[in-house]
């Protein structure tokens, strides 16, 4: 098992994590990468939980990544599905096409 | 010895996301995402949670990405080769905005007082996962599960083949 | 970790991967031998005595052909191709319980390599992962019929996961346990006083549905949908020269090892005989435990070996198999 | 004794909505009846008060709370002290007189019900003007008559000009109110009550003005500027002589006898604060004065009949507000009655005049009417001698006492030169209107007859009430009767400190007589014959022309108040309006149109672009809440 770590490493990796997932999210205009980078973002969030969880003894945190992981499924399946909609639509995935909303 | 896997995996697991945002082509970074769950897996495990690290394997690597691929390769998104991204001053601005945001972040994971660091979970923690799940967590499991079928249902209407026909594909 | 650990941890790898290497030529041929005898014809028998050599003319001949890379295919994806299908082959390797333990300087060592209590779990998670290898080969040589090849054959294993994974549940709730070397010692002994504990007395449909999954991973008969279709040619691995084709021929064999590996685990007793104890089995060899630590390698693998043999006897029946 | 004074001031009001709203009657004759028997009715109130006066020698008081605001108590109190009494037996008496007389005169006039109900509703205002314990009652009455007058002026509105008439009198009406409100205020102000008995006592008190002697004068001048504007003083009597717009009884009643005199009354009832401001006084004598000699000048060259009885009614109030500068409340108001007397009887021959050369109303176009009309003649003449100061009539007695008054003070000759040549010239253009209008021959050309009994008896009372009204006041220098009218307002107005005069009273009466029979004689000379008075226009032409166009006094107004009023609001309306006002209204609205189109340059489309936008807000919130926390 893991002695007390310094609690800051894990951090950094997830916030690393977090914030590479969020920068694609901003950045990338293809559909398929941004939901990507989303699944980055959740996983930073499932690493702190675990970590934490483990590090102070509670399963519960445990039990949030599982259901994280579940419901993260359930996102992508969704995700997905819109942007194959969209790709019938419009030919392509590029976010920025889609502007109909535009004010 | 320990921290030296420990933190060999994180940098593996930060390279691995960085070539997922980078990549130039969305299948390699689904690729690039694939590797970077082995990380984390190997730092779940590293950490004790070694039931998480096999789901983390069994359900994002092995289900979730592979959703992914199937989409990229059906759509024949891959040859679309570059498609980096907005001008250049939105991505300046995103990344700072990010890095501030992260910042903070770590800000406040550093200020959280922990709770008292008990002992860290003994036995094999599948055994006592499955214990809690079915019975202090029953409801959100039951209710996921109810989740999961709209979900089915929903995804069948959203790209259902008859449905496409009608919404005819305009330029 | 002593040195002397590190030894006996190579050592063991070294043993229990060559064997599986190994087993797969020896498969090979005998389905090669199998499929003719079915066609009444006679079979490798050029090379070597009965054509025994004829697997390792065909390894050679791999080796020494010039591997082709199509010019528009995408070069990266289509190296990492086959190699992503071997990998996780191999890897299931370390999980199996091929025999209980021996002693070295009076330390006792665990037969397996590795004996993790989520045993069964990484097996199945490792297991899912060779679908990539044939995604990606499908989908870099850029080519539509290996896309299509190789889109049939991933969806076709990710379907018939499933049924695996909850037939390997239902042995988990049997034994009680994820560590596949419990579930080994699990099936020793006698219960009804009649049938040995294997898995297949204890649970028969579950075993049933297990052998019908396992063969749908590899797409074996009557699974090979991939592969037979006209317009199909060979499937994925139609554009791989040589060594490329030979991994994924190679990897093929070895997920079958494997799966054969995991059905002997759960259903076959792992390294038990029937109606034989670990205990009377050390009184014949007289207190040897590593004597009998060889005993159960060598029951693990004549177990697992034979039922490939069923699977070729089962493809012998294909249109009267009981689906 | 309260009853009669309730029913006194009641009664006309019950006419009044009897003919206006309940009965509605067409004929002259039903409305004329009705109305005539409610006003006499308050007139035998009136008269039982005044006998109960007479006997008890306490005035009637009734009160009930009306309103308070802040710290003033104000109740609507009726009170009949002896002022009162002249003044209500005048009102009355000559009201229902003239009501009387206008049942002839409304004869075949359209709607005489409104008419009758419009007289009525005046009495009504009139009497409880009089009545009125406290200043704000009193100002109710105040506008009471004004409107009344306005309705009345105005009354065949068909005719632009007589509306128009109206206006004019109701706006110049308004002017002085304004200054009698501020009047009305500062006396709050100063002695935190508004109620007459109190007033006195407070000042009484106080002991006169000690320090604050300019805020009294100020008090005082603005009522003085209240009681021009209704008594027609040099500023504000434009509208006086324009008001000959309306049917001749109202000429007769409201700005003969009653309305014009309220200013006077209002003084005299506040004479114990107008006895310790010198100033003011001055000033309201020297108005009176020159009021008096520019109308009686105006008067000589007028050929309306009426306008020349209006012109000559200006002088006479004149010369009313000359005594009231002088200290001389007593002849004030005995002036008031009888000019009162006289000048309705004028007035109404003057109507009867006009009734019989159907609707002729210019003395070019008549004489000779003695012939047609002798009773007519008669009571015009008596009033005319009246009028003019021939001695032993009404005249004589009230104007020498005023005339005599005046002569005191540092100024006392000037005020006295301007009243007695206003009083002159009163006998030469009286002279001027009765040779013209009753002898020579007859030029018009309708054919005049003596009206109606029922327009002649009031003529013959008010002849009468011309002559005998004098002796009355009776100066002890004759020794004949006491001074009646001198005791009896006594209780109310304290007599001026007996200061010197500069003429001994007899030599100033003599002077006064003297100018009138001159004047009188004069005028006769000069137009009984035709040939003369064209010699005498021929001489005084330019003098004629600059009287006739009244000082040009419309034109000078016109040019300074109405034309830079009109450009003003001309300005207003042209440009400060549209450029400031509406400016300052549609600059929110663009403001807001320039937001929005501001903001919209943020609505790209991109998602991404809205993600990265809400997390720099996400970012600022964050930031600074945790901005304690992250130092």
């Amino acid at each position: 098992m893991m002695e007390a770590q310094p609690i800051y490493w894990t951090h950094y990796v997830a916030t690393c994590l977090f914030a590479l997932g969020l920068l694609g999210f901003l950045i990338r205009k293809n559909a398929i990468t941004v939901l990507m980078c989303l699944e980055l973002m959740l996983n930073a969030a499932n690493l702190i939980l675990v970590e934490l969880s483990m590090r102070t003894g509670t399963p519960d945190g445990i039990i949030m990544v599982v259901f994280v992981i579940t419901v993260a499924a359930a996102e992508v399946a969704v995700g997905l599905g819109i942007v194959l909609n969209l790709y019938r639509l419009k030919e392509t995935v590029e976010l920025d096409a889609f502007k109909s909303l535009q004010g | 010895m320990k921290e030296l896997f420990f933190i060999f995996f994180s940098l593996y697991t930060i390279a691995a996301a960085l070539g997922v945002v980078l990549a130039k082509n969305p299948v390699y970074s689904a690729f690039s995402l694939i590797l970077s769950f082995f990380g984390l897996s190997a730092l779940y495990v590293m950490w004790g949670a070694t039931f998480i690290g096999m789901i983390q394997i069994l359900v994002y690597t092995g289900a979730i990405v592979v959703l992914f691929v199937f989409v990229v390769m059906l759509l024949d998104l891959g040859s679309v080769v570059t498609d980096h991204s907005h001008s250049w001053l939105t991505v300046m601005v995103s990344a700072i905005a990010v890095w501030f945001f992260s910042l903070l972040m770590l800000r406040t994971f550093n200020h959280t007082p922990l709770v008292a660091p008990a002992t860290p979970l003994a036995e094999s923690n599948t055994r006592l996962i499955s214990q809690l799940l079915f019975t202090e967590y029953l409801w959100p499991f039951e209710i996921l599960s109810i989740f999961l079928l709209a979900l089915i249902i929903a995804i069948y209407a959203l790209t259902r083949p008859d449905a496409a026909d009608k919404r005819k594909v305009h330029p | 970790m002593t040195g002397l650990e590190w030894i006996i941890l190579l050592s063991k790898l070294l043993v229990i991967y060559l064997t599986i290497v190994h087993v797969v030529p020896i498969m090979i041929w005998v389905e090669r031998k199998g499929a003719a005898l079915i066609q009444d014809r006679p079979g490798p028998n050029r090379v070597g005595p009965f054509g025994l050599l004829q697997p390792v003319a065909d390894a050679l001949k791999f080796l020494v052909k010039e591997d082709p890379i199509p010019n528009s295919v995408n070069r990266v994806l289509y190296a990492m191709g086959p190699f992503m299908t071997l990998v996780p082959a191999s890897l299931i390797v370390a999980v199996l319980p091929v025999g209980d333990f021996f002693e070295v300087q009076g330390k006792s060592y665990f037969m397996q390599i590795a004996d993790i209590n989520v045993g069964l779990l990484y097996l199945l998670s490792i297991s899912s992962l060779g679908i990539y290898g044939i995604l990606f080969g499908g989908w870099a040589s850029n080519n539509k019929y290996s896309l299509m090849g190789a889109m049939r054959s991933a969806s076709q294993i990710i379907s018939y996961e499933i049924p695996l994974g909850l037939a390997a549940v239902g042995a988990v709730t049997v034994y009680g346990t994820f560590s596949l070397r419990e579930m080994a010692l699990g099936q020793e002994g006698t219960f009804l006083a009649v049938l040995p504990r294997w898995g297949v007395f204890m649970q028969p449909i579950g075993f049933l549905v297990f052998f019908i999954s396992a063969f749908a991973e590899t797409n074996r008969l009557p699974f090979d949908l991939p592969e037979t279709e006209g317009e199909l040619v060979a499937g994925f691995h139609t554009e791989y020269g040589s060594m490329k084709f030979a991994t994924y021929f190679m990897a093929e064999y070895m997920n079958m090892a494997t799966i054969s590996g995991l059905m002997t685990t759960l259903y076959f007793g792992g390294w038990h005989l029937p109606y034989l104890t670990d205990a009377t089995l050390l009184g014949w060899l007289g207190g040897q435990r590593n004597l009998l630590a060889v005993l159960q390698f060598l029951i693990f693998f004549f177990q697992s070996c034979c039922l490939p043999a069923h699977f070729r006897l089962g493809a012998l029946d294909g249109a009267a198999f009981p689906l | 004794m309260n009853t009669p004074l309730i029913l006194m001031v009641l009664l006309p009001l019950a006419g009044s909505i009897l003919n206006g709203l309940i009965l509605r009657p067409h004929s002259a004759k039903r409305a004329g009846v009705i109305a005539t028997l409610f006003s006499t009715g308050s007139f035998i109130c009136a008269l039982l008060l005044f006998f109960n006066l007479l006997q008890t020698g306490t005035p009637v008081q009734i009160s009930t709370p009306w309103f308070t605001a802040g710290d003033l108590k104000l109740e609507w109190g009726l009170h009949f002290d002896w002022l009162t009494a002249v003044m209500a037996l005048v009102v009355t008496g000559i009201g229902s007189v003239i009501h009387l007389y206008s049942i002839g005169y409304m004869a075949h006039d359209r709607s005489p019900g409104r008419f009758f109900t419009y007289l009525n509703l005046f009495l009504c205002s009139m009497i409880t003007l009089i009545t009125s314990d406290n200043l704000v009652a009193l100002f109710v009455g105040w506008e009471g008559v004004g409107v009344c007058s306005y309705l009345l002026i105005g009354f065949w509105f068909e005719d632009i000009e007589k509306a128009n008439a109206g206006i004019k009198a109701f706006v110049v009406n308004r002017i002085g109110d304004a200054g009698f409100l501020i009047g009305i205020f500062l006396c709050f102000q100063l002695f935190h009550t508004l109620n007459f008995v109190d007033m006195s006592a407070a000042i009484s008190k106080l002991g006169g003005p000690g320090t604050s002697l300019g805020l009294w004068t100020l008090t005082t001048l603005c009522l003085f500027i209240g009681a021009t504007g209704k008594s027609a003083q040099i500023p504000l009597y434009v509208w006086l002589p324009d008001a000959m717009a309306g049917p001749t009884p109202v000429s007769a009643l409201i700005h003969a006898a009653t309305m014009v005199t309220a200013g006077i009354y209002m003084i005299t009832r506040m004479n114990f604060l107008f006895q310790f401001t010198p100033d003011t006084n001055l000033l309201i004598a020297f108005i009176g004065g020159l009021t008096a000699l520019m109308a009686a000048f105006i008067a000589t060259s007028q050929n309306d009949i009426k306008k020349v009885l209006a012109y000559s009614t200006v002088s006479q109030l004149g010369l009313m507000f000359l005594a009231l500068g002088s200290g001389a409340y007593i002849a004030a108001i005995f002036h008031v009655m009888t000019h009162a007397f006289f000048k309705a009887c004028l007035f109404l021959g003057a109507g009867s005049v006009i009734h019989a050369c159907h609707e002729e109303q210019d003395i070019r176009h008549m004489g000779g009417l003695k012939k047609y009309m002798p009773l007519t003649y008669w009571t015009f003449t008596v009033s005319t001698l009246a009028l003019a100061g021939f001695p032993l009539l009404a005249g004589f007695f009230s104007k020498d006492l005023i005339l005599y008054s005046a002569l005191q003070g540092k100024w006392g000759f000037l005020l006295w030169g301007l009243g007695s040549g206003a009083s002159l010239l009163t006998a030469f253009y009286m002279a001027r209107l009765h040779a013209l209008t009753f002898h020579g021959e007859y030029r018009g050309h309708a054919h005049p007859h003596e009206s109606p009994s029922v327009m002649t008896i009031p003529l013959v009372i008010l002849g009468i009430g011309a002559v005998f009204a004098g002796y009355l006041g009776m100066p002890e220098a004759f020794h004949l009767l006491p001074d009646y009218i001198a005791e009896f307002l006594g209780h109310v107005v304290k007599m001026p400190a007996e200061t010197e005069h500069l003429l001994p009273e007899l030599t100033a009466m003599g002077i006064a007589t003297s100018a009138a029979i001159i004047g009188l004689g004069i005028g006769y000379w000069f137009y009984l014959e035709p040939k003369r008075t064209e010699g005498l226009n021929s001489i005084m032409a330019p003098l004629r022309t600059l009287f006739a166009n009244k000082f040009y006094v419309d034109e000078i107004y016109g040019f300074i108040l109405v034309k830079p009023f009109k450009q003003f609001s001309l300005f207003l309306a042209r440009i400060f309006d549209p450029n400031v006002v509406d400016a300052g209204v549609m600059f929110p609205a663009k403001l807001a149109r320039m937001g929005g189109t501001a903001l919209s340059f943020f609505q790209i489309g991109s998602a991404q672009f809205y993600l990265l936008v809400m997390l720099l807000g996400g970012l600022a919130v964050f930031w600074y809440c945790l901005k304690g926390a992250l130092v």
